[in-house]
């Protein structure tokens, strides 16, 4: 880059300083279209997600059957067409939001929860520690995090609760490395140098200095994370192993429909469409993230 | 429902006998002979076979591929035929391994034996055909038979259901190398019938498997294994030293497609020749198909096993608030797409055992009736309803669980449902931690069959029911020769069944086999143990 | 470089000791075993059934099962499957060739949409056509595989005839529609990854010389500004190789491929604990050597690190 | 240097406008400048960092980034072709072949994964029709001119050292015996006593080749040494231009005395340095009048409405300087 750019976007730079950090982090994430699509998607499906108890019914609307109107194609009674016990799949993808993005959202949480301790742990202490977890990490992070995942619900039994864990446990592994990686850039700074020559207890400096800057990797990362797991939720699914009938998660209405993907299309095309346009979304959401969050990636 | 039924049935007939026709030289020849002129019936076979097939195609020369490729669903994990039962690896038994008797739509037929004489229905003895060949090179003889018996005696792994035929014969002797003398512990009326259990009772050399530990894949049959890859193919060539008349295709391999939209896809992309069961959902694909044509046959009973030592389902009075709570139709319309049969009672549809007329009893038939159904849980140890764990494995009871869930609902009892694997199964049984489980069990026509389910800690009775007098009638079922008497006391075991309803019996299934119209020679079976030792495929 | 590499296969020891014992842990704790599957439906007595836990080695505790296992294991010996007699080791190999031949021809499909789509989108950053290629590297990432798979066999087998649905015939053709299936879903984390490091170079003051010299944009980009972000990209794409030889068990059911993905399903299915262990223990030293060979690959692509190898067996640092 | 009016104009920019949109805000980086440059002719190019020195030289071999750059207006002519209206391929034909450019720091110039012989030989790839074979052997001769052992064609520039590596950005430069030489502060990532060597190589080579050459650099110790002629630079806008001698001896722009000014003075040492106060306006927002204006303690009023006009106190010496409209004002730095 030409020099006078760089020292104009220092200036520049300079006089946003008043602006909070925030602001500048939106203002740039303003500017990626597509970040702003995905958000606004992803907004809406949380909406919908939030209040689906309030839009439909869940006994009456989302599991009663209808036998005699079944495999309805879509029309404008039923939006989406019923499945193969009646039931309105359109009001089912909707309701099925909550399933599904409360499973990517809470095994991203446990991922986030301990992989992010650990991270901190290693990353910070270091020594003998730092071995054992990296090592920990290293072995769950060679297994290929699907195998893992249907072995998990193998041995726990298939319920959303076991899923979420096995969803969960192969997510730790990533967010150990970015966690620990972060915190070894900001480990040896001076502000952290600062903390502990005042005399800052550990897990203050951790939680104080450490966390708040090196978050921006792992933001990215949960947004990306909740994404593949609503996917990784349907793989499972397809196997067998996602979550209990008669909930109505994507994943599980997919691989519900999919005997019938010839005869009746639209049986796995909307619950289908659901889970490609919420994983565009986060993924939109994070890329966006990513560039907004790394200014040195952008001009 | 009657008619549903008769309707079913005849379009089973309908469709089997179109799908025979090319077949039916064979049967038709294997039907005249009789069991004393089997050797010459065999003769006689193959020219009936050409004679037919010139008439059919007079001008111009059918010529036949050189491999039929079938699709199958299910995992085959062994070629040990006394370690499967599944009718995915009868598939191939039956080609590679032969019984002493040959049972097919309710005759016998002679193969490794050519005659036998049974006395007082203790004591059976078979006169071995002589001359063959196992596929390894070693001569059969009655050794061999003897091996056969003593290893599904003795092996650990041989499968449950041989076990517990096998534990039936009390000995089993040689008199010369070409006679064998069978002693049972009581009288069976199946015994034939089990006999000619390909799965149970090929016969396997006694050389080959000392010589091998695989020594179980060289059976006597038309055709030898080949290539075995569980999880991609199976392949069986042509034995051309066999005894019998010879197939005209050279090789046969079984594809495993798991995926059912995809095996059906294959079949229409020409990429096999046959589909075991597609998908009901699909079978219109098939119909709408003018190069495909499909064997339709009833499968097994679907049942809701009821763990009767557990509560809620303890309480007789509960499990039928739940059985007159329950309508098989919509079972059928909703999980199934209308292919399946209502079953009203716990006995194989064509078994001459077969009695459903309940109310010639002073019994009602169970329908969906929700004031019995609450007047029986009234009457029950949990009058305002409970909660219910159905427990189930594959996907299509996923759904029928559900709308159980859903009609259920209308009495107060509340579902859980709890989907499982294989294996996370047989532990809960194991544990006896479960109270309702779905599953169908295959029956054979013989009237005793459905036995194995309801007598005291039988086979396949998972419920742990026992009752005294059902097993008193069975006993003697098994030993009574008279016919009218004999159904009389299957009446009265289906009737106290329906009282109790340990297991409610939900539908059988219309199960499908698509094949390319090219296809001829398979012997397509009511039970679906199809025979493809003659499956040839025109180019 | 032979100290390093060396070294590497070493830190692999605990690897494999942990993942091992983790599998074994959990197939442990996995409801059921082989010998209630071999029951299935049907009941045994207690005697048939203790027989059979003899047989499979399953009347000991867990511990010393494991042990059992890991000294067959240190003599080179995967054991012997429980669900089908053979040894693991051939059912293997049996199967490698198929997974590995896909796992190959997705990675280029993955190379050959994301690489074009990343430099485009760090070309023209930020612009509209940088969002119609960063979308275009995640849709692939968006659709369920199997749901794709199917629907690929529909249109390319069924509809058209070009392709085979399923089954690995040994040629380029069945393995078009499987290798598209996993390969589309590898794009998003590649082309990312092209799309970061091109910018991350493509604003380097060596371009600018290159420019300056009268080269064209094609040459500074695909010559200069590729090879410099390759390193990023090879890691990426070394891992995903790794990854889909390690699993890709969702298309391997649809199209029935043979690899080696269904059979761990199916072993885990099956509890068959020794072929599961053996898999996972194969899969892992599979995908470490994979990655070393990556990380000397680095050398072969920088000069930079062909002289740091070249001056000590020092682990490198990235 | 004496005035030869007959010797060919190689490189000319009038009213060159260039500016940059980055993110939603426009930085004036280059306003309206106009150079020239003789066959032959050195042209010193000073300013603080930030004056627009790179961007105007980018700026005639069309090499300013876009996006975020904008060349607004001007013309840029070459060898009597205007490059703004050439299409892109007659442009890169031209880029190195008849305008090359050595860029600031020889340790990010060089492509790292690509030997040094081959980077000077894609010049020639580039601009003659020979075949590899040859190009790697004149890269060769190209190495030795610039000092290097023709052996070291085969290495890579993590080889090399700061020194060496700028002599090899050098050898690609001239490669093609280009006409004009645009050098943007090449010696400034150097140390001291390699910054000689590479200027006494420039000046020899740039005698052997009889190239015109442009240098970039603050320094103006450098500009007293190699230039023929001297451009000030700030803020965009060139504010003094002359021979070395009318800017030297006689400045007249109140920035450039700035410059003399805090330069340390080795024969006057008790003098104190006299940095300019303040700091170079932001160019996202520059000051309606002169952009000097706020740092500049002559100015007045005037000064901070008005664009400075462009003076010709002799027809090689120009000031942009509003103050010089009164009658009588000169700067404290008088002629020397």
């Amino acid at each position: 880059m030409n020099q006078n750019t760089v020292s104009s976007s220092e200036s520049v730079t300079k006089k946003y300083k008043k602006r909070s950090q925030f602001a500048e982090i939106w203002r740039r994430f303003k500017q990626n279209k597509g970040a702003m699509v995905g958000l606004f998607v992803v907004f809406v499906i949380i909406f919908i997600a939030v209040f689906a108890d309030v839009l439909f019914d869940y006994d009456t609307q989302v599991t009663a059957m209808d036998i005699a109107n079944r495999m309805k194609e879509p029309c404008m009674e039923h939006l989406f067409g019923t499945d193969e016990m009646g039931r309105d799949i359109f009001i089912r993808v909707l309701y099925g939001s909550r399933a599904s993005l409360s499973v990517g959202a809470m095994a991203t949480l446990i991922g986030l929860i301990v992989g992010m301790t650990l991270g901190c742990i290693a990353g910070y202490f270091g020594g003998a520690i730092e071995d054992v977890i990296m090592r920990a990490t290293d072995i769950c992070g060679s297994i290929p995090h699907i195998l893992m995942g249907i072995a998990i619900v193998s041995a726990l039994g298939v319920s959303t609760m076991n899923l979420i864990l096995a969803l969960g446990f192969t997510s730790i592994s990533s967010f150990v490395r970015i966690t620990r990686a972060a915190v070894l850039t900001v480990r040896n700074q001076e502000y952290v140098e600062a903390g502990r020559a005042i005399g800052q207890s550990e897990a203050k400096i951790i939680f104080s200095h450490i966390l708040p800057n090196c978050l921006s990797p792992i933001i990215v990362q949960v947004t990306l994370r909740i994404a593949s797991a609503i996917v990784a939720a349907s793989s499972l699914s397809f196997l067998g192993l996602g979550v209990k009938p008669p909930s109505p998660e994507w994943g599980a209405l997919l691989s519900a429909g999919r005997t019938y993907v010839r005869t009746k299309p639209y049986m796995t095309l909307f619950p289908g469409l659901a889970i490609m346009v919420t994983v565009l979304a986060f993924n939109l959401v994070g890329d966006g993230l990513r560039d907004a969050l790394d200014p040195k990636l952008r001009k | 429902m009657k008619r549903v039924l008769a309707l079913v049935l005849a379009t089973i007939m309908a469709l089997s006998l179109v799908a025979c026709s090319s077949g039916a030289a064979d049967n038709s020849a294997a039907t005249q002979a009789d069991a004393q002129s089997a050797t010459e019936a065999a003769k006689a076979e193959a020219p009936a076979a050409t004679e037919a097939a010139a008439t059919e195609a007079a001008v111009p020369e059918v010529e036949y591929k050189e491999e039929v490729i079938i699709g199958t669903d299910t995992k085959v994990n062994s070629l040990d035929i006394q370690e499967n039962c599944a009718i995915a690896s009868g598939y191939i038994y039956l080609m590679t391994h032969e019984p002493l008797v040959h049972y097919y739509e309710g005759e016998f037929f002679p193969k490794l034996a050519e005659t036998w004489e049974n006395k007082d229905g203790l004591e059976y003895t078979f006169h071995l055909r002589k001359g063959i060949k196992f596929h390894d090179g070693s001569e059969f003889s009655a050794d061999d038979v003897l091996f056969t018996i003593k290893r599904a005696k003795e092996n650990p792994t041989t499968h449950a259901n041989v076990k517990a035929f096998v534990d039936t014969i009390e000995s089993v002797t040689k008199v010369d190398d070409y006679t064998v003398v069978f002693k049972l512990t009581e009288v069976n009326n199946d015994f034939l019938i089990d006999m000619s259990k390909t799965g149970s009772l090929g016969m396997l050399s006694e050389e080959a498997c000392a010589a091998a530990e695989d020594g179980y894949k060289y059976g006597t049959g038309p055709w030898v294994n080949s290539e075995f890859f569980a999880e991609d193919h199976i392949t069986v060539v042509r034995n051309d030293d066999y005894w019998g008349e010879l197939p005209v295709t050279k090789k046969v391999t079984f594809r495993l497609i798991p995926e059912a939209s995809a095996r059906l896809i294959a079949l229409e992309n020409h990429e096999i020749d046959v589909c075991i069961y597609p998908d009901a959902s699909e079978y219109s694909l098939v119909e709408e198909n003018p190069e495909l044509d499909m064997f339709t046959y009833t499968s097994g009973l679907n049942y809701i096993f009821y763990n009767v030592d557990q509560a809620p389902v303890d309480d007789p009075n509960f499990r039928l608030a739940l059985a007159y709570a329950t309508d098989n139709q919509q079972i059928i319309d909703g999980a199934l797409g209308g292919y399946g049969v209502p079953a009203t009672t716990t006995n194989s549809l064509t078994a001459v055992s077969f009695f459903d007329d309940f109310e010639s009893v002073g019994q009602s038939k169970y329908t969906r009736d929700l004031d019995k159904a609450k007047e029986y849980l009234a009457k029950s140890k949990y009058p305002n309803g409970a909660t219910v764990t159905i427990q189930f494995t594959t996907g299509q009871r996923e759904i029928i669980s559900q709308i159980l869930q859903s009609q259920w609902k209308d009495i107060g009892v509340t579902v859980e449902l709890d989907k499982t694997d294989s294996a996370g199964r047989a532990a809960a049984k194991q544990e006896d931690k479960w109270q309702a489980y779905l599953a169908s069990v295959a029956y054979t026509d013989a009237g005793n069959s459905f036995s194995e389910t309801f007598v005291t800690d039988g086979g396949t009775n998972q419920m742990g029911w026992s009752n005294a007098r059902v097993d008193e009638l069975f006993k003697q079922c098994a030993v009574e020769t008279d016919e009218a008497k004999r159904y009389e006391m299957y009446k009265e075991i289906q009737s106290i069944i329906h009282e109790e309803c340990p297991a409610y019996p939900m539908y059988y299934a219309l199960k499908a086999i698509a094949y390319n119209k090219k296809v001829s020679g398979v012997k397509w079976e009511s039970r679906g143990v199809m025979e493809f030792a003659y499956a040839k495929v025109e180019k | 470089m032979w100290r390093y590499c060396l070294r590497r296969i070493l830190q692999l020891i605990p690897i494999i000791i942990g993942v091992s014992f983790l599998i074994y842990f959990l197939m442990d704790i996995a409801p059921g075993d082989i010998v209630l599957l071999k029951m299935g439906d049907n009941n045994m007595t207690a005697e048939q059934i203790e027989a059979l836990y003899e047989q499979y080695g399953l009347n000991q505790p867990l511990p010393v099962r494991y042990l059992k296992y890991m000294g067959r294991l240190l003599q080179g010996d995967l054991g012997i499957s429980q669900a089908t007699g053979e040894p693991v080791m051939d059912m293997f190999m049996a199967r490698i060739g198929s997974t590995a031949r896909l796992a190959i021809a997705s990675v280029l499909v993955s190379i050959i949409i994301s690489i074009p789509l990343g430099i485009i989108s760090a070309v023209h950053d930020g612009t509209v056509i940088d969002n119609v290629a960063s979308f275009g590297t995640l849709l692939g990432l968006s659709i369920p595989n199997f749901w794709l798979g199917l629907v690929l066999i529909i249109v390319f087998s069924l509809k058209l005839g070009w392709l085979p649905s399923n089954g690995d015939d040994g040629t380029i053709k069945s393995l078009i529609l499987p290798a598209i299936t996993i390969g589309t879903s590898l794009t998003a984390a590649l082309g990312r990854t092209t799309r970061s490091s091109m910018l991350d170079v493509i604003h380097q003051d060596y371009l600018r010389t290159v420019r300056a010299k009268g080269a064209s944009e094609k040459i500074v980009i695909w010559k200069h500004a590729l090879k410099n972000a390759m390193i990023p990209i090879l890691t990426v794409a070394g891992e995903q190789f790794a990854g889909v030889l390690g699993g890709s068990a969702l298309t391997e059911t649809v199209f029935a491929w043979p690899g080696t993905g269904r059979l761990l399903i199916d072993s885990i299915n099956g509890r068959d604990v020794t072929t599961v262990t053996g898999l996972l223990i194969l899969k892992t030293l599979i995908g470490s050597v994979i990655i070393l060979i990556v990380d000397l690959l680095y050398a072969a692509v920088d000069p930079r690190v062909r002289a740091r190898f070249a001056n000590s067996g020092r682990r490198k640092k990235k | 240097m004496p005035e030869k009016n007959e010797i060919k104009k190689v490189l000319e920019i009038k009213n060159l406008t260039v500016r940059f949109d980055v993110d939603g805000e426009v930085v004036r980086a280059v306003n309206n400048v106009n150079l020239s440059l003789n066959a032959g002719q050195t042209l010193g190019l000073v300013g603080e960092t930030g004056a627009g020195k790179t961007t105007t030289a980018l700026a005639a071999l069309r090499l300013v980034p876009d996006p975020p750059g904008i060349i607004e207006s001007g013309e840029i002519i070459i060898n009597d072709k205007n490059i703004m209206d050439l299409p892109v391929q007659k442009m890169q034909k031209i880029r190195g072949d008849e305008i090359s450019m050595i860029f600031q720091d020889p340790m990010t110039s060089l492509d790292p994964v690509q030997t040094v012989g081959d980077q000077i030989a894609e010049s020639f790839l580039l601009h003659l029709d020979i075949s590899r074979q040859e190009a790697v052997e004149k890269a060769k001769d190209m190495l030795e001119t610039v000092g290097i052992p023709r052996e070291r064609a085969n290495e890579y520039p993590h080889q090399f050292s700061g020194g060496m590596r700028q002599r090899v950005v050098i050898a690609i430069a001239l490669a093609c015996n280009p006409s004009i030489l645009i050098a943007d502060e090449p010696t400034t990532a150097l140390d001291v006593t390699i910054q000689a060597q590479v200027l006494e190589l420039m000046k020899d080579l740039k005698a052997q080749y009889n190239m015109a050459m442009i240098m970039i650099t603050h320094d103006l110790g450098i500009i007293a040494e190699v230039c023929d002629d001297v451009a000030v630079m700030y803020a965009g806008r060139i504010v003094e231009q002359g021979t070395l001698k009318d800017v030297f001896n006689h400045t007249r722009h109140p920035y450039t005395e700035g410059l003399f000014n805090s330069l340390p003075n080795i024969n006057c040492r008790v003098e104190e340095l006299t940095p300019i106060p303040g700091q170079m306006p932001d160019p996202t927002n520059l000051p309606k009048g002169c952009a000097f204006a706020p740092r500049c303690r002559y100015a007045t009023e005037a000064c901070k409405e008005k664009q400075p006009e462009e003076h010709w106190i002799s027809d090689t010496h120009m000031v942009a300087c509003t103050a010089y409209e009164q009658e009588g004002f000169h700067i404290e730095r008088g002629d020397r």
